[in-house]
């Protein structure tokens, strides 16, 4: 059963598409990645997604449909959204961002889940009074993806993760994410350049281009495939 | 005359059966509570044109009144445009009770030089009376900033002549000419200017001022303000249990709009001088001209509410108009400025205090120069003496 | 020789010591890769170069001219030009006129020549414009010359980042992680672009990034930072066989 | 005189200081300086004179208007500034002037211009002590601004309300994104603000007199306090109020070159400098940039 | 983008909707040109004077927009450089009675050294901070005229001598005058075009938009910041003793807070950072209120409160903007679709 499943999506800046009918699947506790070039509309999709961006269709989340649902709603069903480029809460500090993070939580876990993320990211916990936007790029990176933990959200969407990140960071990135997939239940839709991590962890694999989706299948095909990579991905 | 009829038709603004006056008033922006002034006089026309067919002039022909009014927002440059507008395209036949002092002086030139009487301006500066010879075309009604010090500081110099005055005043061409007036009156008397304290219209309070005031030593408190100053100033004087006297200007008197938020027990003592009827004096409250004046508004009034002295000092000026209209012997400007500076006999108008009259003459060019001083009992105001003429 | 040279750079905020002690040199026609873990100072480093930031202490020389004399805005004048990590665009305006401000020191008319559109000032518009769409036409991004680049793909602002840099005509070119949001394919042709811009543009390039195949493949020489310090200086091969390095940033265990 | 005046500064600046919060609680909550805060007090004022009218006691009146100023000002949020959000800043600054307008002019048309009665809850007369005497009204002011002082302090510090305000004006976007209602948030601060400014509004009347232009010159200088205190601390509005009314008091009456008709200027020189020293005001926060 | 290609000259000149959209612009400009000059030929001379206000509100209110609409700087209290100017005009006409030619560049010379100065402490603060002090600033200059009134005539104000045409023009006193300010308004706007449109204009985006950014490119902040403020402030002073000499009189109370609320209203709803809108913007604060007030006297400041909210929630970005906005979607000037990466 698919948590999460996009049918027929399209979406417009002004006057400009920039995705045609989209459709694609989540199924529950599984990771899916989507690839493609920049501009392909990857971003787009995730933001449509969310609700931050107009679009047509229909978007199913676990069994609503949430395409015309504000992003509030939506991240109040279980989505949690970490979008491409940092978007942390600039004037507050690393420690009020990770609040922030967990602001519809009332469990008695947040803590525990805070210390799991200075684990992951022990740089966030030398830096936890300093305000989000005087950390370095990577710094921001961290602290935006901590964030989406801490909602402990029923899927995780990721808008490349792994943009600005130190390569052994990147690794225990995806370490922990496959450890949480299996640990909460956790359902991944991640964005992310660098496919040959990302299709080593994620079941599902999709690929966009110009707005379209051009391939969809098992991750394993798309490793094995080298003129679907070529084709495409470039490599 | 017979034949007026023929002449007037070449006089802009005036026909057989309408006269048309113009005016400019701040009907918006931050000055445009005196708006109600213009709307005021607007109604008392309405009236006028709906129950009398207009005004029966001196040439015996009854004419309806058009007064058209545009806003100036208080802002010089709109009140000269506004001029022009009436003169260039609706033709008026005079400009009335053209509204303020600064905004006036941007417009007064032009009607001027046009030769369009430019008559009861409503401006308590005396350069538009006593300037007859660069303005000839251009006289103010109500009685000026000065008059209403001489006489206020005659009756102190006869009740108090040791008076040390500490006085509050608004920062603009009304207060500094009030400063410059009383300095005028104490010079060579034994009265004394002790301490002077001015505020802008944007303070939020005068509660410092007042207290400066208080705290000078002075036993005379003079308060040349406007209504919201006035009441703070008469409620702090009262809170700090001042004892002298204390002088209010008129502007700034009424029973309702200033003493009653202020307190009554406050206000006890207050010293002023009296021009028109105060509608919400429990004295004048049952006064027919009051009672009528208050239909009219409610009648006519689009907006206006009863008792409202803004609404009546409007109707106060319509009602001036109105006789001058009718003291005109033939539709004409010429006519109509005669009149204006010839007012002889004196006119009493409705409105205005028995025996403060209007009148102008070759010698005589402010307008009003009787007032009434009075006394607040903590109920109403009374009058102390009769009226007091400084005619020249 | 020496193009650039950094000695004993260090920088405290509050607590954090983001540069500490740092020294090396940049030769003259060199692409130094300088690389580290998050937070390690890097970008700092280029805050420092072109004056954003002021360094506590320690000298920085660029072709003998020491920079630490100089205000932010005479650094590209004096041919160091850079590219930000999160973007440093005007978003609203079009890519063309975010090129053109990299060229803005190469302007020679000044607050008169533009308000009378002297002769000059016309001729010198039109060239500087002539030379960024060229530029923009090098890095394919000539259709995307009049559309306002907020509304563009990530991938695509860090190639205008690059324009914006490169029309300024520097000598120096700073790039901080300029592979950001490249697939694969699209990195290795930005390695082909940094190294062909070095050749034909004579550039010395400063390449911050953690992308290691780009970095290993086009730099001359590592520098790598840890904590604000220098912990490797030398060969591209000697970086990935460091231990140090493997253990603190690529998290290759030994 | 010099306690006298320090008192009558206090009592000044309290009122700025109270009009201070409800432009902090907006700045705050929606990153937007209200220049239409003054109006909607003296509207909530005029509400409550209006009530009192009809016969509800005092008290009464001035706890409907002060509920009725929670509901506009959410309005105001909800039909206005939100949509004038989608400009610049200055779209928002020119859409709250023009409703400075509206506010202002109708309140005019519909109550005169003339000066109302309004006692309100507060007994009249004074307190006096060693010469120094204060008006219970002031004391009512004051009152009202320790209270509605602590009270935000308290909201914005200790709740997860004060959390979520921070972040949405700091990252509408990221706000969504970790399920905050944001324009909830807005709503909420704009009608809390109206409310405070409401107590304003309603504690002032009595002293400053209810007219259409009863707080124009107070919200000058409310601003003038936020702007020294810091556009987004409630503890700045505060410190700022009385530091701007009683420096005003003191320098007109001390300083023969400013007198009364400039002391205006002296808000001014302490913004200056206060803001040259600190461009965020005493306590506000600066936002980080890094490059 | 892997070689370096031969770039055809051809397709580095600018595309043909861009080179359209210049076209249209010119011919709006050139109509609107046409219109200003036969207009006072048709009109009676209080239209003209109204007219005449316009290019003079139009005037300081690209002063602001420089200051404002371009570089970033917030100016709520514009009116105070325009009083400035105005008195100084105005002095200088009567103590000294020197012809304009020397009163008008008097205004200009000291409000741009006051605004340099007034520029300095905005170096450090910014956005609504800034805001404040200039609305204070523009409190006070009423209050300072009134002071020092042995020069500034106090609250009685100053009377100008007004301008007379030329026997050899033909001309009516008004229509002279407007056309002598309507040479110095196209001398402004083009000016202005002219600075805007280059890399000055560019650099003034920047500071307004990223400050780091823009010294990072090579722009001098501090000294666009400046520069901006002198030459904003300097503008509106320009108009000021325009306004001097035009209404012949000025006062205290000709240049009240309201005035630079104007300004920035009649900046914001044209369109800021915008070439017409300053232009648009003058119309709309110079006519607005006689139409509302035409429509409902009693409600005639109200309305014009509403309309300023309902034309801002219309076109959140002004008059050119919305503007922008139709051209974007004109077939003749709509943006090229296809995007190529
Ligand atoms: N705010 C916007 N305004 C206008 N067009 C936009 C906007 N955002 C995206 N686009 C356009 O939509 C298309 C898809 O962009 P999107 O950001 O989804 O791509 P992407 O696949 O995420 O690219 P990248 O890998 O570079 O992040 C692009 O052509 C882009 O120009
Ligand atoms: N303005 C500042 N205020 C406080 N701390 C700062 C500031 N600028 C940088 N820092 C700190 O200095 C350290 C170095 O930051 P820098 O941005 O140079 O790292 P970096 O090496 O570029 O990292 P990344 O690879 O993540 O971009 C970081 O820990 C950051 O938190
Ligand atoms: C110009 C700045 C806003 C850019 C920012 N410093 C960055 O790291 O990308
Ligand atoms: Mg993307
Ligand atoms: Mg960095």
């Amino acid at each position: 059963m698919s948590i999460l499943s996009l049918r027929g999506v399209s979406a417009a800046y002004g006057p400009i598409n920039v995705l045609h009918d989209v459709s694609l699947e989540v199924p529950a506790r599984q990771a899916v990645v989507v690839l493609g070039a920049n501009g392909a509309g990857k971003t787009t999709t995730l933001r449509s997604i969310c609700g931050i961006t107009n679009n047509r269709g229909s978007i199913v989340f676990d069994g609503a449909e949430i395409s015309r649902m504000a992003t509030a709603d939506i991240v109040r069903r279980g989505v949690a959204h970490v979008p491409q480029g940092r978007g942390t809460f600039a004037d507050l500090t690393v420690r009020e961002n990770l609040d922030l993070g967990a602001y519809l939580r009332r469990d008695k876990a947040v803590r525990a889940d805070i210390d799991r993320c200075f684990d992951l990211f022990p740089r966030l916990s030398e830096r936890a009074t300093q305000a989000a936007g005087s950390l370095s790029g990577g710094e921001q990176q961290m602290l935006a993806i901590a964030r989406g933990l801490m909602l402990r959200p029923k899927l995780l969407v990721l808008d490349e993760p792994s943009l600005g990140l130190a390569p052994i960071i990147v690794r225990d990135l995806f370490d922990t994410l496959a450890t949480l997939r299996s640990e909460r239940e956790l359902a991944l839709l991640i964005v992310e350049q660098n496919a040959d991590l990302a299709l080593a962890m994620a079941d599902h694999a999709y690929v966009l281009e110009a707005g379209s989706i051009v391939f969809g299948g098992p991750s394993e095909v798309v490793r094995q495939n080298d003129t679907l990579r070529r084709a495409y991905l470039g490599y | 005359g017979g034949r007026g009829s023929n002449d007037s038709s070449a006089i802009p603004g005036v026909t057989d059966s309408e006269i048309i006056l113009g005016s400019s008033y701040p009907y918006s922006g931050p000055a445009s509570a005196f708006g109600t002034i213009g709307k005021g006089i607007a109604t008392y026309f309405d009236y006028l044109n709906a129950e009398k067919g207009g005004v029966k002039m001196g040439d015996g022909k009854t004419r309806k009144i058009k007064f058209i009014s545009y806003d100036d927002s208080y802002a010089p440059e709109k009140q000269l445009a506004n001029a022009q507008k009436l003169v260039e395209q609706d033709k008026v036949f005079a400009t009335f009770a053209m509204f303020g002092t600064p905004t006036h002086l941007a417009a007064v030139d032009y009607l001027n030089a046009k030769k369009v009487p430019d008559v009861w301006v409503n401006s308590v500066s005396a350069q538009f009376s006593v300037e007859s010879t660069k303005w000839p075309f251009t006289l103010a009604f109500p009685p000026t900033g000065q008059t209403e010090v001489d006489v206020l500081a005659t009756y102190l110099g006869q009740t108090k002549p040791d008076a040390k005055i500490g006085l509050l005043f608004q920062n603009d061409d009304t207060g500094k000419g009030a400063v410059a007036q009383l300095e005028k009156n104490v010079a060579g008397t034994r009265m004394k200017l002790v301490a002077k304290e001015s505020y802008e219209v944007t303070d939020p309070t005068v509660d410092s001022q007042v207290t400066n005031l208080v705290q000078s030593g002075a036993d005379v408190i003079w308060m040349a303000v406007a209504p919201k100053q006035g009441a703070q100033a008469i409620k702090r004087s009262a809170e700090l249990k001042f004892k002298g006297v204390r002088i209010i200007s008129t502007t700034a008197s009424s029973v309702a709009a200033v003493l009653t938020p202020a307190g009554l027990e406050a206000s006890k003592g207050l010293i002023s001088t009296a021009f028109t009827k105060d509608a919400s004096d429990p004295k004048w409250a049952s006064d027919p001209d009051v009672v009528e004046a208050n239909r009219i508004i409610e009648k006519y009034g689009k907006g206006l509410k009863a008792n409202d002295s803004l609404a009546l000092t409007g109707i106060n000026a319509a009602q001036i108009m109105e006789r001058t209209l009718e003291r005109m012997d033939e539709p004409t400007r010429d006519s109509l400025m005669k009149t204006v500076r010839t007012i002889d006999p004196p006119l009493q108008l409705p409105l205005v205090l028995p025996g403060v009259t209007v009148s102008t003459g070759p010698d005589k060019l402010l307008a009003v120069t009787i007032l009434q001083v009075q006394q607040f009992d903590g109920a109403a105001w009374q009058s102390v003496g009769e009226p007091v003429s400084l005619d020249q | 020789m020496n193009m650039l040279s950094v000695e004993g750079v260090s920088l405290r905020f509050g607590g954090v010591l983001a540069l500490d002690d740092v020294t090396f040199s940049v030769d003259d026609g060199s692409i130094c890769g300088l690389i580290g873990p998050n937070g390690a100072g890097k970008t700092t480093l280029f805050n420092c170069i072109t004056r954003l930031y002021d360094p506590d202490s320690g000298h920085i020389h660029f072709n003998g001219l020491d920079l630490l004399d100089r205000r932010a805005h005479e650094i590209p004048r004096h041919g160091v030009a850079r590219t930000f990590q999160n973007l440093g665009f005007l978003p609203g305006e079009t890519v063309l006129d975010n090129v053109l401000l990299g060229a803005h020191h190469r302007f020679r008319s000044r607050y008169l020549g533009a308000l009378l559109r002297s002769v000059a000032h016309r001729r010198e518009q039109r060239a500087l414009t002539e030379d960024a769409l060229t530029v923009l036409a090098g890095l394919n991004l000539l259709d995307l010359a009049y559309r306002p680049v907020g509304g563009l793909p990530y991938g695509t602002q860090k190639r205008v980042e690059l324009a914006r840099a490169v029309v300024g005509k520097p000598r120096l070119i700073l790039l901080d992680e300029p592979a950001n949001g490249l697939t694969h394919g699209e990195v290795d042709e930005l390695g082909d672009v940094i190294r062909r811009f070095q050749a034909e543009r004579d550039l010395t390039v400063v390449l911050v990034e953690h992308h290691m195949r780009l970095v290993m493949g086009v730099s001359d020489h590592i520098v790598a930072l840890a904590m604000g310090r220098k912990i490797f200086d030398g060969t591209p091969a000697a970086a990935q066989s460091n231990a140090a390095l493997s253990e603190a940033y690529f998290g290759t265990t030994a | 005189m010099f306690f006298q005046q320090i008192v009558d500064g206090i009592s000044s600046g309290a009122i700025y200081a109270l009009l201070g919060l409800a432009i902090v609680m907006v700045h705050r909550g929606s990153g937007v300086a209200n220049f239409a805060q003054g109006e909607m007090a003296m509207l909530a004022a005029y509400i409550a004179w209006q009530v009192n009218a009809w016969g509800a006691p005092w008290a009464l009146a001035m706890l409907a208007a002060v509920g009725a100023s929670f509901g506009i000002g959410m309005l105001v949020e909800r039909l206005v500034a939100r949509r004038a959000a989608q400009g610049s800043v200055l779209t928002v600054v020119i859409v709250t002037l023009g409703l400075f307008l509206v506010i202002n002019q109708s309140a005019g048309y519909l109550w005169t211009f003339e000066i109302k009665d309004f006692r309100g809850i507060m007994p009249s007369g004074v307190w006096s002590v060693g010469g120094v005497a204060v008006s219970y009204d002031a004391m009512g002011v004051v009152g009202a601004l320790v209270l509605c002082g602590v009270g935000l302090y308290l909201l914005l510090s200790r709740t997860r309300v004060g959390l979520a305000m921070r972040a949405a004006t700091s990252n509408p976007e990221s706000a969504a994104l970790v399920g905050i209602r944001t324009s909830r948030v807005h709503m909420f601060s704009w009608g809390l603000a109206g409310s405070i400014g409401a107590v304003a509004g309603v504690m002032v009347a009595p002293r400053l007199f209810l007219e259409p232009s009863m707080m124009f010159g107070s919200l000058l200088f409310a601003f003038a306090a936020v702007t020294v205190g810091g556009l987004d601390s409630p503890l700045g509005a505060v410190i700022g109020g009385l530091l701007v009314g009683i420096s005003e008091n003191l320098a007109g009456t001390y300083v023969d070159f400013i007198g009364s008709d400039l002391k205006i200027a002296v808000p001014l020189l302490i913004i200056v400098l206060v803001l040259i020293v600190r461009p965020a005001g005493m306590f506000g926060n600066r936002s980080v940039t890094r490059a | 983008m892997t070689q370096t290609q031969a770039v055809p000259s051809s397709s580095l000149s600018s595309p043909l909707w861009i080179t359209r959209a210049r076209r249209l612009r010119w011919a709006l400009a050139a109509l609107l040109a046409l219109i200003a000059l036969l207009l006072p030929f048709g009109l009676q001379p209080y239209n003209v004077l109204r007219l005449t206000l316009v290019l003079i509100f139009g005037i300081s209110i690209m002063g602001l927009n420089l200051l404002t609409g371009y570089a970033g700087q917030i100016s709520l209290g514009h009116g105070a450089f325009f009083a400035v100017g105005a008195y100084v005009t105005a002095i200088t006409c009567n103590e000294w009675s020197s012809p304009f030619a020397v009163a008008l560049p008097a205004s200009l010379v000291v409000t741009f050294v006051l605004g340099g100065l007034i520029g300095i402490p905005a170096l450090r603060i910014r956005g609504v901070y800034l805001g404040v002090i200039t609305l204070a600033l523009a409190i006070i200059v009423p209050s300072l005229v009134k002071r020092f009134d042995s020069v500034t005539g106090g609250a009685q104000g100053l009377r100008v001598p007004q301008l007379q045409a030329p026997a050899w023009s033909g001309l009516g006193g008004d229509q002279w005058t407007y056309f002598v300010v309507l040479v110095v308004c196209v001398l402004v706007f083009l000016g202005a075009r002219n600075l805007t449109h280059g890399h000055i204009g560019r650099a003034m985006v920047a500071v307004r938009e990223n400050e780091l950014a823009a010294s990072a490119n090579g722009v001098d902040v501090v000294q666009v910041k400046l520069v901006s403020f002198a030459v904003s402030a300097a503008l509106a002073g320009l108009a000021g003793g325009l306004y001097a000499i035009v209404v012949g009189y000025v006062a205290p109370d000709s240049f009240t807070l309201l005035l630079s609320i104007n300004l920035l209203a009649g900046m914001v709803v044209g369109g800021a950072g915008s070439i017409a809108g300053p232009l648009i913007g003058a119309v709309f604060i110079e006519y607005t209120p006689i139409v509302t007030s035409g429509f409902n006297q009693a409600l005639g400041g109200m309305i014009y409160g509403l309309v300023i909210v309902v034309v801002m929630l219309l076109f959140p970005k002004g008059v050119v903007g919305l503007g922008e906005l139709v051209a974007a979607r004109l077939p003749w000037t709509r943006p090229d679709q296809g995007v190529r990466r």
